[in-house]
């Protein structure tokens, strides 16, 4: 038996581990399969999950498994289609918590629901935590949350000797086109890496779209191409003559994200933080980057990493004229 | 001349009166006839495969409870929890959008004429966005929301009365104007919300849905619709004055004022329940009046109805798409326009010949 | 029935009515005449309570079915719908027009001649026979107070001699108090008890029929040789203009 | 000018007008009478073309200018601006009135004497005023052929007077064709050289006023007994209803 | 009678002419005047610090090369790459909106029409939509936003013709159905877009931004609107006659069919040129044209040119405060009602006596 309190402080027990587990939580299959180690308890997810994570990319690679999975929970991340979850007769659903009626509905017809809350680093570490109540692979949860602590600590080592009056500025841009978008105030504490963005502010607005006025203003020392953004490469920046002014562009200094950072509750996401600390700082930051990329995933899903695959998750190919991109990660 | 009247000829005299009643009559009760069994219809459906049988029998035993039922409860919950409250939303909110919309487009005078036009939708869209981004939910949200859009009908009357008059153009166009208001507003907090969780929620919820309408909602929207809905049904007669102006309204002995204060806030309960529960639901509003006059004429006392009825069947069956049609719930609104588009087109191309309107 | 004394009435900011003062008692019947934008229709309006008074007293007793000069519809409304709304103030805010009011709609119908018309759209009728319907309306409503804007404009002679001899027949049966205003004299040698002829916005002559209206009023009212006609062979007359009297000279 | 034959017109679905044929030569003027409903605005609305006659054949020789029955506006525009559209048919597609224009208009105003109507709102003048502005407006057009569909309805005696010495000048001085219905034969009297008397969709008579328009005639038009009055005093006649003459019973 | 006309007092014509013209002339200019003042203000303003001078001289530089330019070339690219498109895009764009605006609402007689109301917005709305969502940027959006766009305005005229024959109002609703149509299939495409990427990028393009504009931008719309624009002012007595209706219209001899189509396609033009390049700017062609009208009347001959300055001038300072107020840029949509709104409500209750509309 195991008894535990999810995000709402609703206490739930499970006599033994739920057999079908529906997720509307658009990062729970991954984060379960990781923990459980298999994705045979996974009985349900959104749409937009296995369309986004599960179709193409490396983890269609490394867990095809999981492109088999019943995908009706619901469209949009949220709302819950509760006859087709019925009908999947879920011993568990993962529902977010923020709202009571996305949850009313699927107690009201006498379903088990564990919520999850959204968008804090702790919310995410519990995510982990959670998890292994559920699967009675509390061991797992355990170990995966300390390589990520082991991990950060050390780059903390390293941040704090930095002269925190000299850090550079870094700008995440997703979109140059037909608007410049950047990240104002996004998840990812860019303190761990020892870098600060100059759009943050404490307005709790996530993207903000700014005019190339406001990007000469702020002219960051380095720019980062989110993972998500798809369409642009640092190549983008290089080649357009608008943006030559600016001091990035002029320096090189322009990467994308590598692709751990594509989901953003994702049990590898900690490896952004270290990846950003060696773009701005050097190689030191992340010693042996490569090597430790295959230990993790091979920790989280079991998976034994080509050398072409490790370098596809680092944007090798994107950032190959990106200012010593090379160098630092081979 | 009261007694005179008797000498007119009786006998064609109720037949011709009875004759009206009959032909309004013969239409409602046949639209009322398809919705009972559209509502019956609906409950047999859905991604949760449930035979009509049982639906029958999880049906009767409310009303003359059977000794042993003998199927499973998640059936009885599945049609009395999850699809009954939410048929009957559906019915409720069609109905009722329909009927403001009808005695709207009345009042005004104008084809162009919604129940949002009032500026109620939208300033109770942004009351509702305003909770979510809050972290206000469940009956502060509805709260919220129904404040917000009772609010701005009193704003929208409040700045188009000038010296003590009002008049219809300066009120439809303060309705624009604030509409449009609240609608920036609305965007701006969605610029401003946390795009993970509140955005999405505000959204879905601004997009429309009766998905988890339990019954307690149900009553909610109940409680401001059908109230109102009578109200304007009462007044059908001097919706029919006043769409012939003010000046002739005012000169039949009308209480002008009174009656366009009763029909707004009517109105406006109408759409601020509805958005309150269910977001914001455009279309129906619009188009279905517009379709009910083609049947049945200009005259709102069977237009009323009728328009009701319609707007009631419409949404059903237009929400019954939303939930089975593919795994995922769809927005109302989004199917509400998608669907009805290509059947209105047709309806009102070959019924505008009598469409009610007289300045074609 | 109807007592006003100084009204002064204003529109658009313009004064079109000063000190204008008059009485007339239940059971009358007055034509009111004068020429086109001299203010005949701004007075009934202020009558009816349409138009607010800038400054005067006026007190109407009963209440008012009125028949204006010019109407359309924005909805195809039928016949009957529109002569139906006359029966508004009988129904209260929350009433609809039940079996007896049909009943009476039916009746002036009747009396009209114009049953036919109940179920036509009422904006594909003729101009006349919307004019008809319109007199319906004002009928069905049963007020004691009948006010009618150029009620036999659009008529034929048929009609008018209809809509005359209805006017008359409601005076002495029922009682009403009738007001309406007509470009031709004959309608108020016929039927008119009193008559207002309207010089200007601040000049008029109001008094009984028999005293009030001659030829030599009417000349100075329209400003055109209005001249009496005797009817060949009948024991009646009538007041016709003298068109293009002294040969007209067209300035042009 | 106008040529029709075996017109047969249709409205709404039911046949208004069955084989109607007339002539009418260039710079005659055609007055058409008829009881209400009978069809006038709808046979005038056929001749400008505004309905498409089902059967028959139809000639039109020049541009026409056309006033119609009733009339609204939507918008606020002053009388100018409501007359200066009659000049729509000289300016093209991409053209605007243009100085010749408002001269063309204003000498119209000034013989119709409504020289102060200019600048006012056509929807704040009164239902004759209203008119006379439409009437500047046909004129204005400076068509061939004038339509005018019951012009003098709303003119009180002076301007009917004035409108209907303009029509006879315009026709006599420009060999203007023109078409107007009306309700009183004394219109027709005084200018028409033919009269086209509408006893029904499919009856009719039509010819030269002389011959065609006598107390019998209208007294059948009408059913209603019109007859022959004589000015006292001068040697003019008129023709006018006799209003209640059989002391007619209202049977309600 | 042509030759009579001489005989009117040549005097009071000419100065009635000349004084009609006068007063339309002295509103215009001083609009045009205030419009040129704002162009220049707006060029010395911006996130970037330039002085007045350094504006001045760059500016003077063009058409009047300086020997030494002593300015930083950023600053040269801050006025002439960054800022001139942009203002020229508010410029154009403000005027184009406005002026169909107020022709759509003669041609409708319906103080409730604007640009959007035709299906051009939302069908061209969607057809850059679906350009987002293929993957689509650039010239190739802009051509699907313009064909659908067209492509919509087509399809409301064919639906709304029946027999040959179009009725105003069935034009309206058949615009109105299409508007709603192919506003649910944006919604559509929005819940198929990937959340992090595109779904931004369309609600970003479909709030209205003239942010990123270039001289190539420019010049398409400028391409699309100028000509339209122009086509409308030469249409602007046909537009008089018929606001009466299209009966009367056709009585004064107007080719009223040919009008009709002319005026649709320029503003279907104007509004597809407009949300190719900028997205859809809601309100502007609503609410301006009755603003003008309060100003100079319903005379479309003085209202066209007045309600386009107004226009431009307007959505120049809305766009100058969508730049200058927050570091980030915030969409056009959202300040043209933000800001114009309580503006407006003081106006159209001021200037409401004499504004335009009969029907009040
Ligand atoms: N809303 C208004 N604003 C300004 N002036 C007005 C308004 N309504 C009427 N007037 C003016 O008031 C005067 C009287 O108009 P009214 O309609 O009362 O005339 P009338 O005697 O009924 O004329 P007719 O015989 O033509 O019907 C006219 O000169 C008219 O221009
Ligand atoms: N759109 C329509 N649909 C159906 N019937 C119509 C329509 N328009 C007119 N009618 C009918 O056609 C007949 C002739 O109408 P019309 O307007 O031509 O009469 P009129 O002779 O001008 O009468 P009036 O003297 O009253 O102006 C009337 O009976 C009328 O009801
Ligand atoms: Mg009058
Ligand atoms: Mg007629």
């Amino acid at each position: 038996e195991s008894s535990f309190v999810d995000h709402r402080g609703k206490t739930i027990t499970f006599a033994k581990p739920p057999e079908r587990v529906v997720m509307i939580v658009r990062s729970a299959p991954i984060i379960y399969r990781a923990i459980d180690a298999k994705a045979d308890n996974i009985a349900g997810m959104n749409k937009d999950s296995l369309v986004r994570y599960f179709t193409k990319g490396i983890y269609a690679e490394m867990l095809p498994e999981m492109a088999k999975i019943n995908a009706s929970a619901a469209q949009d991340g949220f709302v819950p289609n509760v006859e087709a979850i019925l009908a999947q007769k879920p011993d568990a659903v993962i529902q977010w918590t923020h709202d009571e009626k996305i949850i009313e509905p699927l107690e009201r017809v006498g379903l088990t629901v564990v919520g999850w809350q959204c968008c804090t680093e702790q919310d995410r570490l519990d995510y982990l935590t959670l998890t292994g109540y559920m699967t009675g692979r509390n061991d797992r949860a355990q170990a995966i949350l300390k390589a990520q602590a082991d991990t950060l600590k050390t780059l903390d080592g390293k941040v704090a000797k930095l002269d925190v009056a000299a850090l550079p500025t870094v700008l995440h841009i997703d979109k140059v086109a037909d608007q410049i978008q950047v990240i104002a105030n996004g998840s990812q504490n860019l303190a761990l890496s020892g870098v600060s963005n100059p759009a943050a502010d404490n307005t709790g607005e996530w993207w903000r779209t700014i005019d190339f006025e406001q990007l000469l203003v702020w002219n960051p020392d380095i720019i980062i191409i989110p993972a998500y953004a798809d369409d642009l490469n640092p190549k983008d920046f290089f080649d357009n003559p608008v943006l030559a002014s600016l001091k990035a562009v002029k320096e090189k200094r322009v990467y994308k994200q590598p692709v751990f950072a594509r989901t953003p509750d994702a049990p590898e996401i900690f490896l952004t933080s270290e990846w950003l600390a060696a773009i701005a700082h050097g190689a030191d930051f992340a010693p042996d980057f490569k090597a430790q990329i295959a230990g993790i995933y091979e920790l989280l899903y079991g998976a034994k990493l080509t050398d072409d695959q490790v370098k596809a998750i680092l944007e090798s190919d994107s950032n190959a004229a990106a200012n010593k991109y090379a160098e630092l990660f081979g | 001349m009261p007694n005179s009247s008797a000498e007119a000829p009786a006998g064609k005299v109720r037949t011709g009166w009875l004759g009206r009643k009959l032909a309004s009559v013969s239409i409602l009760p046949a639209l009322i006839t398809l919705l009972v069994a559209v509502v019956l219809y609906s409950v047999t459906i859905g991604r949760y495969d449930l035979s009509v049988r049982d639906v029958t029998y999880i049906l009767i035993d409310n009303v003359h409870p059977l000794v042993a039922p003998y199927w499973d409860p998640v059936h009885e919950v599945v049609v009395e929890q999850v699809r009954l409250p939410r048929i009957m939303a559906a019915v409720i909110i069609g109905f009722g959008l329909s009927v403001s919309g009808a005695a709207l487009q009345g009042l005004f005078r104008n084809p162009l004429v919604d129940p949002g036009i009032i500026g109620v939708t939208s300033g109770a869209g942004f009351g509702g966005t305003l909770a979510i981004l809050i972290g206000w939910q469940g009956y502060l949200l509805l709260a919220m929301a129904f404040f917000f859009g009772i609010g701005s009908v009193f704003l929208v009357k409040l700045l188009s009365t000038v010296r003590g008059r009002t008049s219809m153009l300066t009120l439809v166009l303060a309705g624009v104007v604030i509409s449009a208001f609240f609608s920036a507003a609305i965007s701006i907090a969605k610029l401003l919300a946390d795009p993970f969780q509140k955005l999405p929620a505000i959204t879905y919820w601004l997009m429309g849905s009766i998905a988890s309408s339990n019954y307690l909602d149900v009553l909610l929207v109940a409680a401001a619709v059908v109230p109102s809905a009578i109200a304007i049904y009462l007044l059908r007669f001097q919706i029919n004055i006043m769409s012939l102006g003010e000046e002739k309204a005012r000169a039949l002995g009308t209480r002008v004022v009174l009656v366009q204060w009763i029909i707004l806030v009517a109105s406006a309960l109408i759409s601020a329940g509805v958005v309150a529960t269910s977001g914001i639901i455009g279309w129906v509003g619009l188009v279905i009046p517009h379709v009910a006059r083609a049947l049945v004429g200009a005259d709102h006392q069977r237009l009323l109805p009728v328009s009701g009825v319609l707007g009631a069947i419409y949404l059903l069956m237009v929400d019954n798409l939303a939930r089975t049609v593919t795994t995922a719930e769809i927005p109302l609104g989004i199917i509400t326009a998608l669907i009805g588009v290509p059947v209105f087109a047709v309806i009102l191309r070959r019924l505008h010949a009598k469409g009610g309107w007289s300045s074609d | 029935m109807i007592e006003a004394s100084d009204l002064t009435v204003e529109r658009g900011g313009r004064i079109i009515l000063r000190d204008y003062s008059l009485r007339l008692e239940r059971g009358r019947t007055l034509a009111v005449l004068g020429a086109n934008g001299v203010g005949k229709t701004t007075l009934i309006n202020t009558l009816i309570g349409l138009i607010k008074p800038r400054s005067g007293r006026l007190s109407i007793g009963g209440q008012v079915g009125f028949v204006p000069q010019l109407f359309e519809v924005p909805f195809s409304y039928s016949a009957l719908d529109i002569a139906l709304m006359g029966r508004a103030r009988h129904l209260g805010l929350f009433g609809a027009p039940g079996k007896r009011d049909y009943e009476i709609v039916r009746h002036y119908f009747h009396m009209l001649g114009i049953e036919d018309f109940e179920p036509q759209t009422f904006n594909s009728l003729s101009g006349g026979q919307r004019q008809l319907v319109m007199i319906a309306q004002a009928l069905a409503s049963e007020c004691e107070l009948l006010v009618l804007d150029e009620p036999c404009a659009a008529l034929d002679y048929k009609n008018q001699d209809k809509v005359l001899s209805l006017l008359e027949h409601l005076r002495d049966s029922h009682a009403m108090t009738i007001v309406f205003s007509t470009h031709m004299p004959q309608h108020a040698v016929e039927i008119a008890s009193d008559v207002l002829l309207m010089t200007s916005g601040s000049r008029y002559v109001c008094g009984p029929t028999a005293d009030a209206l001659n030829a030599e009023n009417l000349t100075a009212l329209y400003d055109l040789p209005i001249a009496r006609a005797d009817f060949s062979g009948l024991a009646k007359h009538t007041y016709a203009p003298v068109f293009r009297h002294e040969g007209v000279v067209i300035d042009g």
